[in-house]
């Protein structure tokens, strides 16, 4: 059966307005799963036309790839660890990159067999490779400094900006060179050029920053493709590349907007250094700022009579996998009648979502979690605010100090609460290497230890009858 | 029109829809639409498809357009599966 | 692909957008906007424009097309005017 | 000067995008005059594409058609009252409906000359006839009863569905037969035959529905303009068409929703009898009732000192034209140090928006006019509410009485205000002729009279020193 390019082309509309639908299932998590069938079906519909469709003849090669790439993708998805999930990203973007330039160099090979190349075709295709070359390896510099394979620091010099325009011109001029000559030579140089490119503009930022990094990556993913679509006369693909690249830009731009920073500061910045080492002697440090520190039965004090209990969740947590201690320290307050809400800020974490995510993985209702412009309202009627390794989120600085980095970004009103616990393993500080004045407010006593082992010795002491 | 103005229609017509729908998604699935979409960019398959099954492919273009169908594949699945599995974790009430 | 079917391609994705952009409309705007889209939908004076100019246009033709350009035009100019003349009275402060 | 058709192509796409931005301006009325600014501009590129592309040749007639309109239009935009916005868009309406039919058969007439008819292009020109000489006729009636040239009253009688879908289906044949055979009797009957049927299909609704089916009517008149796109092939018109269509369609349904009837129910309904006079008596009846009646100054009493009021502006007050004595009011309140605010439900008047135009046109600041889910949790902290001529949108019934027709619609809670003042004419009913249960409450009064008369007189007691 081969189907005619009318229905291909039918097929491939119904398959766009599914991934249309499978997004727009994302705006509630009633829907989100639906969504996410309908991608999946929309995305069989779409393979299936492109096999039945005149452009393909031989499918050995094809079935080869398609079966290897499903077992792959399949137990990598099953066996990833949710904290991992920012590398996952990482690196699947790294593969959309590189297909598209293998899809773009195999398309001009084919063209060329069939004498059919011009130059407007050269020019999207060398777009294509372009945008997917510095996608390819801008990921896998991100996935390295993720997970920890390369050096979180930014690796700054001098003359770097400029050494990378030069190499973005040369690549952009190799393009031109190819679209007017057809030169396989300039192709090749081209496609070297902007894979070094892609290292070359992604190693100077802090892995700190890699989150946004990584969202304008997935932008370039998407605009890959659209590219690729256009080489190809394929509109699925400009479609679903123009849905993707706006994805990503809009990540991004949330991203920005809550750190209050802008875009082309975290891409030119080198923001972020590593932090070192040593909480040997953090309560000693904290009494000698003038912070109080607190115990385990101090926080029990407050909270087992509590009316209300706001938690507020951050990276800490997610590194200490805090989140199953934290469902129970939940549930063992709610079976005394305390009330248990989760406050997310924007950024919380180290990308968009990662809070909900981690605490949905801990089976926490999600009508029990919160966003800041929801729950900021409910602090001043809280009795005690447990902050889990969170920082920056929480810092007043942000509101009161305006020589701070942070100052402007809206935090979580944490400190409005009648009490404020803080989880963290030391009195350094957060992400922005800012001081927290919270820690120095009568209200507020910090906990000293790591986020897990804190939260199980919280429900540990309910369980035991409480204070 | 031109093929490759019908092609800047669509893309132009395309980005609004992006924008859109984008802005759409509740902050709390943030996570789960970096994934999803990861999985939709996949779609690069079928130009992997079509580079590897064309009747004319010479054994470079086969070889080439293999590793592109294998990633891509990677990505569809991947994308697909790890979505389902997180979004499937999002419950309304506990228990 | 055929124009029939270029047009399909656009027309839904065009669906997509008037449906999110009409959403977004500020209820207290809803009568501005009516007007609004019957300014727009005056563009339909292209097809009278069409019609009307057209080289081998019979006089019947052109007389249809006359009257379908006048008809088109009191909407556009009406429709936009009369919009315009709304949205100049919401102000943000008294006086 | 002759553009090419890929210009043409390039020009018609920015101005579908200024078309896009200009409707994405009614975002906030603080964007919304750009917006419209785009619309200009948009329809001006159009329209110069279209003068300078391949296809125009002759100019003398259309410059004619072009100035008409163009003193046509401005000088009904300029004179129109705002209280006749209903009448003006239906008229309109009705223009684009009949310039579809007209561009449908001249594109006809055109091409049979030019020899190039296919089964296609005729049924795409008889879906842009069908839909037009609908819309046109339609929208001829509705005008016709907004304006009381036509009863209001829902012209019902036995076997009238039938007859409409007997008419319809004779169309829809002559269309089959026209794109079969191309026979121009078929042409003429079938165009004939869906301007009666647009009498027919809106003759039966009632004039107070008349709103819901302007807006049915203006989704029609989109659908007929991309009709017509995709006659002339041209993407322009598909693209405006949609979004015309979408926004009569949305704007119905929200329309229905707040009134809690369904779109069918209103088509098929033959809802609403025309109120007949009488309000001589109306203090008597209403003490008759267990109503109590207030005078001016009763209301002086309680307002004057308040700390807040709200208002509640609904038809009575358009039909009265109160809004400018309303605003006189509202500076003499603000003056003695009463905070105003003005609740707008969304179905308030007999258009959406109506009220807030009304308002606008009065100078009242639009940061003072609030909708329904915003004002709605401050009654309760609200000493006085005033509602002018508005009933059914203050009505507890439809929260309280599941009998009632409009149970179900949501309400202004003007009910939980310290003190409630109606001013009407009348015992009589709002537009859904169901009595209003407030009334009966015992913080309310009416004050009867014309909207504006009262508001006048409130106005003259308070500078006059007030109680
Ligand atoms: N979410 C995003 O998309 C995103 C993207 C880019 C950047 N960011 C940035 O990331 C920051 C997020 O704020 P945040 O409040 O979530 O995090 P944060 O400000 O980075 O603070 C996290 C805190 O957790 C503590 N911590 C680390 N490991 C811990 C463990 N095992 N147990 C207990 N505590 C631990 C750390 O203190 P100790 O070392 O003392 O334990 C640290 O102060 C913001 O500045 C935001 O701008 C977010
Ligand atoms: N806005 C829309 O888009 C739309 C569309 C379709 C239907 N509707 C329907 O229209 C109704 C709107 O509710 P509403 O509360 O605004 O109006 P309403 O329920 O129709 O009540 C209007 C009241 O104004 C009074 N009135 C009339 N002329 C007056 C005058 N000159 N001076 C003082 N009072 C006067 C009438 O009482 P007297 O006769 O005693 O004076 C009447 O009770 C809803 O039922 C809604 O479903 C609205």
């Amino acid at each position: 059966m081969e189907i005619s390019p009318n229905v291909q082309a039918i097929a491939y509309l119904v398959s766009a307005v599914l991934f249309i639908f499978a997004l727009k299932g994302l705006t509630h998590p009633a829907s989100a799963r639906r969504g996410n069938y309908y991608g999946m079906i929309g995305m069989a519909i779409a393979i299936a036309a492109t096999l039945l469709g005149s452009g393909v003849k031989n499918y050995g090669l094809i079935a080869a790839g398609v079966g290897a790439g499903a077992v792959i993708g399949a137990v990598v998805a099953l066996r990833i660890q949710m904290t991992a999930m920012p590398q996952l990203v990482a690196a699947l973007h790294s593969f959309v990159g590189l297909a598209a330039v293998l899809v773009a160099i195999g398309t001009f090979l084919n063209h060329k067999a069939g004498g059919a190349v011009d130059a407007l075709l050269m020019t999207e295709l060398s777009a294509g490779v372009i945008i997917g070359a510095i996608t390819c390896t801008g990921s896998v510099i991100a996935f390295g400094k993720l997970q920890g394979l390369i050096s979180g620091k930014p690796v700054v010099f001098k003359g770097q900006h400029a050494l990378n325009a030069l190499i973005g011109l040369v690549t952009v001029a190799l393009g031109v060179h190819f679209a007017m000559t057809g030169s396989a030579v300039s192709l090749a140089l081209m496609t070297v050029l902007a894979f070094v490119l892609g290292v070359t503009l992604i190693i100077p930022i802090g892995g700190a920053d890699m989150p946004v990094i990584i969202s304008m990556l997935n932008s370039y993913s998407g605009w890959a493709a659209a590219a690729t679509g256009f080489t190809l006369k394929n509109e699925l693909l400009i479609i679903v590349g123009a849905l993707v690249g706006f994805s990503g830009a809009i990540l991004s731009f949330i991203m920005c907007k809550a750190m209050n920073r802008s875009i082309l500061n975290v891409v030119f910045g080198g923001f972020g250094t590593e932090s070192s080492g040593g909480d040997t002697n953090a309560a000693a440090q904290a009494a000698q700022q003038g912070v109080k520190s607190a115990s385990v039965e101090d926080a029990i004090y407050w909270m087992e009579d509590a009316g209300k209990v706001i938690v507020v969740p951050g990276y800490g947590m997610a590194v200490a996998q805090a989140q199953h201690a934290l469902k129970d320290l939940m549930e063992l307050l709610e079976a005394r009648g305390v009330a248990v809400k989760f406050a997310i800020h924007p950024v919380a974490g180290r990308m968009p979502g990662h809070m909900n995510v981690l605490l949905a993985e801990a089976d926490i209702p999600y009508d029990r979690v919160l966003e800041m412009d929801e729950i900021n309202p409910e602090f001043a009627t809280t009795d005690v605010a447990l902050v889990i390794g969170a920082n920056d989120v929480v810092n007043p600085a942000a509101k009161t100090d305006p020589s701070s980095p942070i100052y402007g970004m809206p935090i979580l009103e944490a400190g409005k609460a009648r009490q404020v616990y803080f989880v963290k393993r030391s009195m350094r500080p957060g992400y922005s290497g800012v001081d927290n004045l919270l820690f120095y407010q009568d209200n507020c006593a910090l906990i000293f230890g790591d986020a897990k082992d804190v939260c199980e010795g919280l429900a540990a002491a309910l369980k035991g009858g409480g204070h | 029109m031109t093929a490759t103005l019908v092609s800047l229609y669509i893309f132009v017509l395309a980005c609004f829809i992006g924008y859109w729908v984008i802005w759409g998604v509740t902050p709390s699935l943030h996570t789960p639409l970096v994934a999803l979409t990861n999985a939709i960019s996949g779609i690069i398959i079928v130009g992997a498809l079509l580079v590897t099954g064309a009747e004319n492919a010479g054994t470079a273009a086969e070889i080439i357009g293999f590793f592109a169908v294998l990633l891509a594949s990677i990505n569809v699945f991947g994308g697909f599966l790890v979505t389902n599995r997180m979004l499937a974790m999002f419950k309304k009430k506990g228990k």
